[in-house]
């Protein structure tokens, strides 16, 4: 018997593996393949203080192990989530990570305060890196002293654990880390996508309508692997929530061992709708073959070199 | 919604119907209850290239004891497409369906008119296969960009109760002439519905058509697909409303009265 | 007839594929496959002042539609490359880039000017960029300030065409671009490898020896391609040359649109020996079926949306 | 190096060896003039994952008309393993070789011992064959382990003019014990020369024997390789000069002697 159970910061988890923001609804379109409480968490789609529609299209893309995305946030807002899909997530008993995503501090605040109202969130993820939106998002996650204002100022709404998901194309991923450390956040969940361009030779345009947009699946995987053991290394008292290009059981335990306390499965989940819980059994087998009885041994076990 | 399974299935016929395209024939061992305009997310790869699933519309389908044995119509344009060309018979791929919203064939009225472009053809032809089990009368307007590339004239023919018409490009078949002005050309003041798939350019002739008839126009729309099961967006479609909608979910078939000014 | 012809700045290429640094020896190693004189020209592999040994092993690692090398520049020094080899080069007419590498300016300067003495170069590619070594490299290329005082100390001790390879890890590729082409380099070369990690589970250590490495391969051809198009929009005049996970004649029709004057061919020789003809065959029948009558059309072609 | 080249080997037979290995037999359409303990490097992939070929060395080749039919021997460790496991017979793979520097059998003296461990048996094998038809007498031992992963022992008793010893790590065939040790224990004097290919602490121990006992040995080492000719210097092998060589050009075969202490 592996014990899978595990925390990121003081938010218990019954397992580590939790589906990825904008890659699994709001967590009750796959109820058949993967329903949500059988996840450490489900991360909603990005959630805005009013609907917003996205992006024009081809908003996506196929890359050699990848795929580009611009989504442009497209969402339903925090009302019609509190009112149509929350009730049915408390009900399953799901742990519910809410990703916020707003153009300005007052929009990330309301929709927090929104939330407030409900019970049964298990935790709110800023989503301060997203490429794909021209306000907001990125230009907090690529300052450190804009994202520490904005972790600032959202810290006293609320006493729920508050994950800051970085960008990886900030100048300097490691001083945003540390500057919403500092301001309070609870954890950090690396890493969003990474700004990408595909052309499309014959039309001579970009593939997307955007031009840019963001880099998700295996292609990144040793590049988010990279930056996760940089910012443990870095800041080995921040629990760490790692993310980008994982597909199997192995790759959650590579980032386990780089110093994440759990991950998320993103793209995958587009290849294969149960992914989550395939990689999850492929965890717990993994274990089970090496001898590991509790998942947690294996977070930060790296032996650098 | 729950009807759909991801499973795998195993080719058992291919055959060659023009210099890019081919029919896949495929065994699944559990049902695939598809209905036409509805479609299959397959994927072939064990490794992370290619990464995605693609999208193909059922063509037909017949249930077998526990499972179903189905046709796929493919055109080779790029990757995974070449793979299914060159897949050995007997081989798995794995199939996520049936997916997304087919056309509405129970309220399509007396006499529909079928309109198929290019490799648009295969939830037409799925569409035509169950108005004739239905007996329903209709007739079937096919163009291709040349004579090689319209698929299955014969059996198109026997399936069509009414007029099958076909016309090409380059006038090597039939007339020289778009699908969508022969239908103009042809029009029937008896036609009740209208079913298309096509490249768009044809879908917004049809629905230009449609309006002007009076008619309403059902439309399977061919965008871009991660998922195929409504969780990434990357497939969405612009809705008269100002929304976008996942075509995966919503659709892959839309009203043209739906559909934003030239979605 | 397509015409291949190109040039980089000043520099006129019978065409535009060249052989990337580190992947194609010094020029002689793949007779039987391609030829060096074939192509627009060939980098050679990082050339110091004296021999270097490289990092321990393993060295490589394949990752999704990639790979990670830590070769740590092991060379057979400048003295041996005009012995032994640049003679031969010669010979066979072929045009010779040689890629520098230094540990400090002085060695920069060492190579170059042990190079001066030699016919048959046709440029100089400074490796500022080389994820691999501890000293030297990556803290040119990270920092504007240093690279342009790197850049002007080189400038006077050549007419030949300085060419500058640029790191895709710096905090700001693009002032880092700015700065060397201030300071005289007349082409930018983007982009060298990402710093990456990749972990073995079972071992609990990073794949290869000396924990991080450099990712190649079609992995980062999306990232590569943006980092060309947003140097070519900041600075249009400055003339580039493209690699990143080439691997074949439509991607490199993606690098000239995006901007670049002529690409480079990198990982792609590994798994196909012939790969720079290949990429050069399937370049030149692509401009027949489109029509392009001369392949400096293409260079920075990209439609914006 | 000008006999190496690169084409299309079409598989045309593969034989289940133990749970894990397997024997593939290819035939390629020019001269494949391997030496044991050559190589050759194979991709198998059309698309960018798996990204790279595998080094394997060739078991045995034999001319045919134009070109070549040649076999390996593969543990399935990964992903391309995998895949060469359920290719389909009649698929093509690339197969770019002879590589690197083989065993130097015409200067091994009057009786050589060869020494495999696990899947370290095909360059030993195909040295064994030659042996054979040269008419060198030798002995050769072979651990494994255990008995399923000691592959091909009645093929290897007949090509073995001399004794042919086999052991296994976990006793389940011949004598329980690493086979370094039983080549210690049963050591004859005649042995000119030594011979091995097997995991790295096999060969350091193969290594420390045939130092005390005065014997030169040839080690066929294997390094993760990229490319395979010489280009990458990602397989580099560190000798005795302290530089660094690379494997797939200096070796994959190195005398013991010019290897570093512990390379
Ligand atoms: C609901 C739906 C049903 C479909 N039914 C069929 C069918 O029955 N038969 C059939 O042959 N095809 C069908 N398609 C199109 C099919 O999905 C694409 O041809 C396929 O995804 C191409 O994959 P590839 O790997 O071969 O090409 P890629 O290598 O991915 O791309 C090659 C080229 O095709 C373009 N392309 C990629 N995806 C699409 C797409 N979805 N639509 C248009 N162009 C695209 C790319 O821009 C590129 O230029 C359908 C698509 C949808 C959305
Ligand atoms: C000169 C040479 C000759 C070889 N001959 C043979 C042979 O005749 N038969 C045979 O079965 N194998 C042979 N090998 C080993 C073979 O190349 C590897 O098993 C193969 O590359 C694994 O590929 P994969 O995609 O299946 O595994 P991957 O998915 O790439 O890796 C799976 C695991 O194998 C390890 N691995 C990868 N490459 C190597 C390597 N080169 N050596 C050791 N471990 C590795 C990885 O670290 C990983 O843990 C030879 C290797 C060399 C260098
Ligand atoms: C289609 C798509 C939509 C996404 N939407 C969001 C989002 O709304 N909020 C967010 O924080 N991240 C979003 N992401 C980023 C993912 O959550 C994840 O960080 C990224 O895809 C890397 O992980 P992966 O490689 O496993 O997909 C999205 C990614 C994709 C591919
Ligand atoms: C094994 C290896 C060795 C390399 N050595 C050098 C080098 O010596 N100097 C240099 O500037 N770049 C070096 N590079 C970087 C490549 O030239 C190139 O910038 C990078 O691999 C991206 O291109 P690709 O994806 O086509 O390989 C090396 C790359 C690899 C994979
Ligand atoms: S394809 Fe993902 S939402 Fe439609
Ligand atoms: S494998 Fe590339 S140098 Fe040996």
């Amino acid at each position: 018997m592996v014990r899978l159970a595990t925390e990121v910061g003081s938010l218990q988890l019954k397992n580590p593996i939790l589906a990825a923001s904008g890659t699994f609804g709001y967590g009750l379109d796959l109820l058949d393949f993967c329903p949500p409480e059988a996840l450490g968490a489900v991360v909603t789609k990005g959630l805005s203080p009013k609907p917003r529609a996205g992006n024009p299209t081809p908003r996506i893309v196929e890359t050699p192990a990848g795929m580009i995305n611009s989504i442009g946030l497209q969402n339903i807002g925090v009302e019609a989530f509190c009112t149509d899909v929350l009730p049915t997530l408390r009900q399953r008993k799901a742990c519910v990570v809410v990703n916020v995503f707003g153009e300005t501090e007052e929009e990330y605040a309301t929709v927090i305060e929104r939330l407030q109202r409900e019970e049964g969130i298990a935790a709110y993820e800023l989503n301060v890196s997203c490429p794909n939106v021209h306000k907001g998002g990125m230009e907090f996650g690529h300052d450190p002293k804009l994202l520490r204002s904005l972790v600032a100022a959202l810290r006293p709404l609320t006493q729920r654990p508050l994950w800051v998901k970085l960008s990886p194309n900030a100048p300097s991923p490691l001083a945003v880390a540390e500057a919403a450390v500092t301001a309070g956040a609870d954890a950090l969940t690396l890493v969003n996508t990474f700004r990408a361009l595909s052309v499309n030779a014959r039309t001579r345009r970009p593939s997307i309508a955007t031009g840019f947009g963001g880099l998700s699946g295996p292609a990144i995987k040793p590049l988010a692997l990279r930056l996760v053991w940089e910012v443990h290394r870095a800041i080995p008292q921040a629990p760490l929530v790692g993310i980008g290009g994982i597909m199997s059981g192995t790759d959650a335990v590579e980032f386990l061992l780089a110093g994440a306390s759990a991950v998320q499965v993103g793209t995958a989940t587009f290849r294969n709708p149960n992914a989550c819980l395939t990689v999850l059994a492929e965890l717990e087998a993994f274990c089970q073959q090496e001898g590991v009885e509790d998942v947690r041994e294996l977070v930060g076990g790296l032996v650098w070199p | 919604m729950d009807a759909r399974v991801d499973q795998k299935a195993v080719l058992v016929a291919r055959s060659q119907l023009s210099p890019r395209c081919f029919a896949l024939d495929l065994v699944c061992p559990r049902p695939l209850p598809a209905q036409p305009g509805q479609f299959v997310m397959v994927g072939v790869s064990a490794t992370s290239d290619p990464l995605l699933r693609r999208p193909f519309s059922v063509a037909g389908v017949m249930p077998t004891e526990n499972g179903a044995q189905f046709q796929l119509l493919v055109k080779e344009v790029g990757k995974v497409t070449a793979m299914l060309r060159h897949l050995p018979l007997g081989s798995e791929v794995g199939v996520l369906g049936p997916l997304g919203r087919g056309f509405s064939l129970d309220s399509c009225g007396p006499h529909p008119v079928l309109v198929a472009g290019g490799i648009g053809l295969p939830p037409v032809l799925f569409a035509a296969r169950q108005l004739q089990k239905q007996g329903v009368s209709f007739d079937l307007f096919y163009g291709a960009a040349s004579e090689p590339e319209l698929l299955l004239r014969s059996e198109i023919q026997k399936v069509v109760s009414g007029d099958a018409v076909f016309c090409t490009d380059d006038g090597s078949f039939g007339e020289s002439v778009f699908v969508t002005d022969l239908l103009r050309k042809r029009w029937k003041s008896r036609y009740s519905h209208l079913l298309a798939c096509g490249p768009n350019p044809m879908l917004h002739a049809v629905a230009r058509l449609a309006r002007e008839k009076g008619v309403a126009a059902e439309l399977s729309l061919e965008e871009p697909m991660a998922c195929g099961v409504g969780v990434c967006l990357g497939c969405v479609v612009k809705l008269a409303d100002g929304t976008y909608a996942p075509s995966c979910q919503k659709g892959p078939v839309f009203r043209a009265s739906e559909l934003a000014e030239g979605w």
